[in-house]
């Protein structure tokens, strides 16, 4: 064989065989083949399941047959019967069992996003205050995030609601605040009613926005063929919001107060923001942001510090050092642990249940299932949300790591 | 030519000792200095009255609510409950028992958790297969001439002890199954691995709890019928063997192929490679992880106040509400987070503590 | 075989109780359960097992009271529950008899000066999850043109301590609770029931549906206590009265009569039950009447022939 | 190209038309190899070119997909109860020792009889202890892994291979991570194991070895042997030019 | 010692009596120093003796906190302008390069350009280009750091300096890092910008790179500069006692 030949050869490798293995000239006993034991492994577990499956389906039936309990989603349309103290939607006693369910995803949707709002401000602060040179701060941070951690969650939400919000005056001797009511009953804020001509002003914020998106495309343009660098994010700052009250000075003001009254019992008028939802979302808000203060400061401690030097020693001045260098390469750290925290706030927020706040769990499978009786109906649906919401949030973040993942050898 | 080492000299005087470290730590430029000054201030400002309530003027010593005059923070109101909170309602004459198996338990894993102790196979498999036993024994009685205690007298922060380690407990298994399955190359065994294990780590355990409370009785036969804690117990392992599955699974992958290759080249099938081998390995480097699913599970053993059984949570609030406490809660609830953040610190610096230990230790000479 | 059997067999009896009602079902510092209902589960042991003391109490939330009983877990639950047609027909269960007749009433503060849940317009109230009385209440307003703010909590203890703080204005649930409850309120003074009982709640003792026997085994236990009381036969007396020559007092001691065999139970039963748990007046007297801190009128929880509405058929 | 004549029952391992596939990639191209009863044979070739792939295919730690290997004149298929038998028959010393670190040194000697060939405790101990003394450290016996010295711990991994009393050693380049004064106690193990007359296919880039024990040498490039010679020939007078490449560039060092 | 007479105006590097602490720790000892432009200086000594610490203070990575350090005719001080403008005028190469692994070969290059010298893209772009080419890998300018070798990755690095167009480059031991086989990659461009005449300052243990290059041989120890003088006397005939041991050893592999 010459040495041409063997390069020739080794050049053109033969596709894969179709078929795999020639046939054995004896049969394997199916037990000592790990293909056929597998087969047969999978196959009794999946009998086992469907055994189990099926006992427990026909115990259920069984069960419900013999006390007599309906099964099925018809009491969705029955009438509820019973009040929600705060509805995002028009709900009166008379609507139906799905409404509830409606009501009550709608006001989990609600203390999650507020929460979520809230612990992300304040988680970043509070992990970037650890991460700080000074003394005080870095401890301050850190005795925070190590206190509030290792406290039970429904304790906090207790505390807050029992402890401290119970302890407000009542509605009569409100606290006042910057024209708003602290009480025991929440808190009452006038509510802005737009007037004719507000419009105006929505278009203009909305013109301001995409004003704003044009210039921060003009200035990157601009930057990439002369150099020049324009100030675009304050310069938009300025535009959403000075375009909108230019715009409200010269239509006269259209708008007015309702403001909150003490009429009867209570304070009408107004915006009120129910005690339960407060505690909750200070609870949440103040136990989720200690969990995203230490992915915050994981996030930007993986960020090598010989990344600092070098763009220090290229010239980048220290905010474009952050936002060239450290946010985009944290980011990447921060954001999957970032997600299941969001997630795990929302998860959180059922224990609204606990002190009355009408979430999906206390509206739906709090006083829905005791009304109903519906039992295995109300606690499917309810599970189905977590489980939908938690799906939609791993297949983003898979999505997100495919697209982030840094391109290695 | 020999050259001389200068010697070293003292640093300028304000960049070391007390002033050189304020320079740095609290006075590093302007932004620093007002950020320092401020917290000091707010410091001073708002833990005076709270030092002031909770520990100057406040009452320790008496056995009703007379005792507590002086305007400041009532302990005399957790020293009375004392036993309730940590017993719950069982016989006080039967108390030793439950301090008898904590105390156990507190033997058997400090033994475990000092290096230098021997035996250490031998006193896990203890703690994991006969501790829960004799726990079991000793706190239901019923046999060896205990009396028998029902489930619904045990409350307090011993029934969060128990909730909390009989949930690690008997999830480990589990979880070792659900990772191995999810490892498994077999395509059915990992797919109903990772639908079990994401359904589960989906939803939030309050309704797991409801549907352990509510729908698990239809679930089984009519004449079978569980006892309301085994029944939370069983919606807590339920929960969290998947938790412990994504534990566990990290351990396996830590664990270096060449150790599954060595195992298979001698001959050792599927699972005496696992049990001889990788789990034992895996076992040590998920310890942390263990450690801090038990905290969380710890924490989340509150939440059975929801279906009414009297965790320390539940049975403090409980108490609160007697006429003769009334106005109390706050003690009652400092008195609660403080016995959870003991525990649940303690076991995060310990966790802490370890996951440094591996991560400096790991394949070093030991 | 049945629930009797399998109570026989296992020798106590699992009663439903509820987390803890002053008056009703209450454990005290010792763990001992005390109150109304549990007096009718100790009726039911001592008819069946010849002890009153052989009963396990379990507690049970609102929301596990229906499935606590249809899986068994309980034999009997006797725990505040309102007599509905809905629960007697949907949930599979039947209820054997009324231990009390409730009505559900609301508290306010004094200082307030109300009169009449008229007056309620616009107010908040406070009220537990997953009851009649949320569904009253709002059947209530909603017929009576007034609006509302409910506020829903777990446990009524809850909805009375958040009501104590300022909470809400009222506070709605049945009668007999709400007396208990206000006895826990930092002034109890300081807050009144409005004399309005907006519903009627009667109160007793539900077993599963389909086992005959058991439902009258306890639906007789209840009668036994009442037939008791309107025969003047006590716990102290139930010996002597044995002497009785009143043909009435002789079936119910069972000396006489139909005695145990059409219920399966010992000849004896009720006289067990009188002579370990007393008649009903005693036990409504221990419990929530005079002799308790809850100072409940009989009213028209008294006999028949007293003015009230507790009759039970004759033990013949 | 000579082959030895070798007697079909004599043979310890034979690889006849074997072809592998990593996905697309063909790692092993048509080898054929005849290793007969307590034959030397040492593999080189450059990285990649499929010496690791060919060897652990011979205990099944790969499958390969067409052509047959037969070990003791076992032919492996995918019958379980074969794989067990081939892989008691076949010892096998991985470049990072694969120790396991959570036994002492006596424990992972005696792991497999015990478990593997069932033989009683006592016994297993017994004959670990030999093996250890052969490879120079029955001293280290109750330690553990990680307190050795990576000679010591590839020593280890030899007399572990050696107490389930292997037909067939394979090395895959034991050497190569090891500091070069550790390198000479474990060749020098080696060297012994094979004068005792122990069947061995050994990869490895140590010439100095080659040299004094092997039977033939065999050269690998892009998954196909290129030359098998006598030591002697291949160094002194390789056929192929790749092989004059290849031996030109490891000599220099 | 042998003091070069570089005017004072055409000096590009001048320390003077340069003192810096870590703490309690005296890091740099009364270190005087001057480079003229154009001028190539290698800096050696043991590990620990503060050869990083020094060049380090030159573009105020660290701060120093007695003596001056002039940069280009600036002198560093507090001011926030000046450091800017020194950092500008100086490019660094670090010994594990420190490419920012979330932006392309390129957008690497330009970075620093567009953001800090406010140069129009595609004239940034052109200009990376032309350095990546003399680094020899306009090729990889696509890709990501993650995606090349050691050697593709210093050289990368050093285009990354290269295109701010600094006067003087700092390389704080830049190949120490690499295999064998990539240092040489890295010490060609090193030696080819050498010749072109950029001043460098150059913490290294190539001693070839030193021989051939090299105007001066800066020897440190425990702080200080022990030694200063032109390779072949550095090389031949070191001066002082801790020199000649530092060579001996250097020398021996
Ligand atoms: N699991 C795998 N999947 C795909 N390709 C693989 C895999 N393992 C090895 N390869 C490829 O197969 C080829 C042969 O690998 P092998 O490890 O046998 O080479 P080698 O000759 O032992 O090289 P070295 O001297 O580096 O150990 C290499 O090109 C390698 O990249
Ligand atoms: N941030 C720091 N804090 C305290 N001491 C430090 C710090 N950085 C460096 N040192 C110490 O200063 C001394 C000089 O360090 P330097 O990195 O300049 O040495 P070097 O000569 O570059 O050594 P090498 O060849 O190992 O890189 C060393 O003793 C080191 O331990
Ligand atoms: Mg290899
Ligand atoms: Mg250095």
């Amino acid at each position: 064989m010459s040495a041409d030949n063997i390069l020739a050869e080794r050049l053109q490798g033969q596709p894969v065989p179709r078929e795999g293995t020639a046939v054995p000239e004896r049969a394997v006993p199916f037990w000592n083949d790990p293909g056929k034991r597998a087969l047969l492994f999978q196959a009794l577990l999946l009998a086992m399941l469907g055994f189990l499956i099926y006992s427990v389906v026909s115990n259920t039936l069984d069960n419900l047959e013999s006390r007599g309990i309906t099964t099925g989603f018809s009491f969705l349309g029955d009438e509820a019967g019973f009040g929600i103290p705060l509805s995002l939607i028009d709900y009166t006693e008379a609507d139906s069992y799905g409404r509830t369910f409606v009501v009550g995803l709608l006001n989990t949707v609600l203390v999650s996003a507020l929460g979520i709002v809230a612990a992300t401000l304040l988680g970043f602060l509070l992990g970037v205050a650890r991460l700080s040179d000074n003394f005080l701060v870095a401890k301050l941070s850190a005795t925070y995030i190590e206190i509030f951690r290792n406290i039970p969650l429904l304790l906090q939400i207790f505390f807050w609601y029992f402890a401290v919000l119970q302890a407000l005056p009542s509605p009569r001797q409100s606290l006042e605040l910057f024209g708003g009511f602290l009480n025991v009953r929440g808190l009452s804020v006038p509510r802005p009613v737009p007037e004719a001509g507000f419009g105006l002003v929505v278009g203009a914020l909305v013109l301001g926005i995409v004003a704003t998106l044009l210039l921060v495309r003009w200035a990157r343009r601009r930057q990439e063929a002369t150099g020049r660098i324009f100030p675009s994010h304050w310069a938009g700052a300025g535009l959403i919001v000075g375009l909108p009250l230019l715009a409200f000075l010269v239509a006269g003001m259209p708008l007015s107060l309702d403001r909150p009254e003490l009429r009867g019992f209570n304070f009408s008028g107004g915006m009120t923001l129910l005690p339960e939802l407060v505690a909750l979302w200070l609870a949440l808000t103040i136990y989720t942001a200690a969990f995203i203060a230490e992915t915050v400061r994981g996030g930007i401690l993986a960020v090598p510090g010989g990344q600092l030097e070098a763009a220090s020693a290229l010239g980048l001045p220290k905010g474009r050092t952050l936002r060239l260098i450290v946010i985009p390469q944290a980011m990447r750290v921060i954001i999957p642990p970032l997600t299941s925290q969001y997630l795990n706030l929302t998860k959180n927020s059922s224990l609204a249940t606990a002190i009355g706040y009408p979430d999906l769990v206390s509206v739906f499978a709090g006083t829905t299932l005791n009304q109903t009786g519906q039992a295995i109906e109300v606690i499917s649906m309810t599970m189905a949300v977590y489980l939908t919401l938690s799906l939609l949030t791993s297949l983003f973040m898979n999505g997100y790591n495919k697209r982030m993942a840094l391109a290695e050898r | 030519m020999k050259y001389a080492i200068e010697p070293a000299l003292p640093a300028p005087a304000n960049t070391v000792g007390a002033i050189g470290w304020m320079r740095q730590h609290l006075f590093h430029g302007p932004l620093s200095s007002a950020a320092t000054l401020i917290i000091a201030f707010l410091a001073i400002y708002l833990l005076t009255p709270v030092v002031q309530w909770a520990l100057i003027d406040a009452d320790w010593i008496g056995d009703s609510r007379e005792a507590c005059s002086s305007g400041g923070a009532c302990w005399v109101f957790i020293g009375t409950r004392l036993e309730q909170f940590l017993y719950g309602f069982y016989p006080s004459a039967e108390t030793w028992r439950l301090d008898l198996a904590f105390v156990l338990l507190i033997a058997l894993i400090a033994w475990l958790a000092v290096p230098r102790l021997p035996f250490k196979g031998r006193v896990s498999a203890f703690t994991l297969l006969f501790y829960p036993i004799v726990a079991y024994y000793l706190l239901s009685g019923g046999a060896f001439g205990l009396t028998d205690v029902e489930t619904h007298r045990w409350g307090g922060f011993s029934l969060t002890l128990v909730l909390a380690v009989v949930g690690i407990v008997a999830a480990l298994p589990f979880g070792v199954l659900l990772a191995l399955g999810r490892r498994s190359e077999m395509p059915i065994v990992r797919s109903l691995s990772v639908v079990y294990i994401e359904v589960w780590r989906g939803v939030p355990l309050i309704t797991v709890l409801f549907m352990a409370s509510v729908m698990l009785p239809l679930f089984f036969p009519e004449d079978m019928s569980f006892d309301k804690l085994l029944r939370a117990l069983i919606g807590i392992i339920l929960f969290q063997s998947a938790y412990m599955a994504e534990v566990v699974r990290g351990g396996l992958q830590a664990i270096p192929r060449g150790q599954y290759e060595a195992a298979d080249a001698l001959g050792l099938s599927y699972w005496k490679k696992m049990i001889l081998i990788i789990l034992p390995q895996a076992l040590k480097l998920m310890i942390p992880g263990i450690v801090n699913t038990f905290i969380a599970l710890f924490k989340d053993t509150s939440l059975v106040v929801i279906i009414g059984l009297f965790d320390l949570l539940a049975i403090v609030q409980a108490a609160g509400n007697d006429p003769d406490w009334i106005g109390f809660a706050t003690e009652g609830y400092i008195f609660v987070a403080l016995m959870f953040w003991i525990f649940c610190f303690g076991m995060s610096r310990y966790s802490q503590h370890l996951e440094r230990k591996l991560h400096t230790g790991h394949g070093n000479r030991a | 075989e049945g629930t009797l059997g399998s109570v026989k067999q296992r020798g106590w009896l699992q009663c439903g109780v509820t987390n803890g009602v002053p008056g009703f079902s209450v454990p005290d510092a010792q763990g001992n359960w005390q109150g109304l209902d549990v007096d009718v589960c100790r009726a039911i042991a001592a008819a069946t097992l010849g002890d009153a003391r052989k009963v396990k109490y379990i507690p049970l939330t609102a929301k596990e009271r229906f499935t606590a009983l249809q899986s068994g877990e309980v034999d009997v639950l006797s725990r505040v529950t309102t007599w509905t047609l809905a629960r007697d027909a949907q949930l599979g269960i039947n209820f054997a008899g009324v231990t009390y007749y409730d009505g559900q009433g609301f508290l306010v503060k004094k200082d307030l000066g109300l009169k009449s849940v008229k007056e309620l317009d616009g107010a908040t109230v406070c009220v537990q999850s997953g009851t009649t009385t949320e569904l009253n209440l709002a059947d209530y307003f909603r017929s009576n043109g007034l609006s509302f703010t409910p506020v829903v909590f777990d446990t009524n203890e809850q909805a009375a301590g958040s009501f104590n703080s300022g909470r809400c204005d009222a506070f709605t649930t049945d009668l007999s609770q709400a007396y208990g409850l206000r006895t826990r309120m930092s002034d109890p003074e300081a807050v009144v029931a409005l004399p309005d009982v907006i519903s009627k709640e009667p109160l007793g003792p539900a077993v599963r549906q389909g086992d005959d026997q058991w439902f009258n085994i306890v639906k007789w236990s209840l009668f036994a206590m009442l037939n008791a009381e309107e025969l003047g036969v006590t716990s102290a007396n139930a010996d002597e009265m044995k002497a009785s020559d009143n043909p009435n007092i002789k079936r119910l001691l069972g000396v006489d009569g139909p005695k145990g065999k059409g219920l399966d139970l010992a000849d004896d039963w009720s006289y067990q039950i009188v002579k370990q748990v007393g008649n009903y007046g005693e036990a409504f007297a221990r419990n929530v009447g005079m002799d308790s801190p809850l100072q409940v009128e009989r009213g028209i929880n008294a006999l028949w022939n007293q003015g009230g509405f507790q009759y039970a058929p004759p033990m013949r | 190209m000579t082959q030895p004549s070798i007697q079909q029952q004599n043979l310890a391992v034979e690889l006849r038309g074997v072809n592998k596939w990593y996905g697309e990639f063909h790692v092993l191209k048509n080898i054929n190899l005849q290793v007969g009863k307590g034959e030397r044979i040492v593999i080189c070739g450059p990285s990649g070119s499929g010496k690791s792939t060919m060897i652990r295919c011979i205990n099944r730690l790969e499958e390969h997909q067409q052509g047959d290997i037969i070990v003791n004149g076992t032919r492996l298929t995918e019958d379980l109860k074969k794989i067990e038998q081939i892989r008691r028959d076949v010892g096998m010393v991985f470049q990072h020792f694969n120790l396991f670190p959570h036994l002492t040194v006596l424990e992972n000697c005696v792991l497999a009889p015990m478990w593997v060939k069932k033989v009683p405790r006592r016994e297993a101990e017994a004959t670990a202890m030999q093996y250890l003394e052969r490879v120079r450290i029955p001293e280290q016996a109750k330690k553990y892994p990680g307190q050795l010295s990576g000679g010591q711990q590839q020593r280890v991994a030899i007399a572990r291979s050696l107490c389930m009393n292997p037909d067939v050693m394979l090395f895959d380049e034991p050497t190569s991570a090891l500091d070069p004064e550790m390198i000479k106690e474990v060749l020098d193990v080696m060297i012994e194991l094979a004068r005792e007359g122990m069947t061995m296919l050994c990869v490895t880039h140590e010439m100095g070895f080659a040299k004094t024990v092997a039977d033939r040498v065999i050269f690998m490039d892009a998954g196909q042997i290129v030359e098998e010679n006598e030591p002697h020939e291949f160094f002194n007078n390789p056929q192929h030019e790749r092989t004059q490449l290849f031996l030109s560039q490891i000599l220099q060092h």
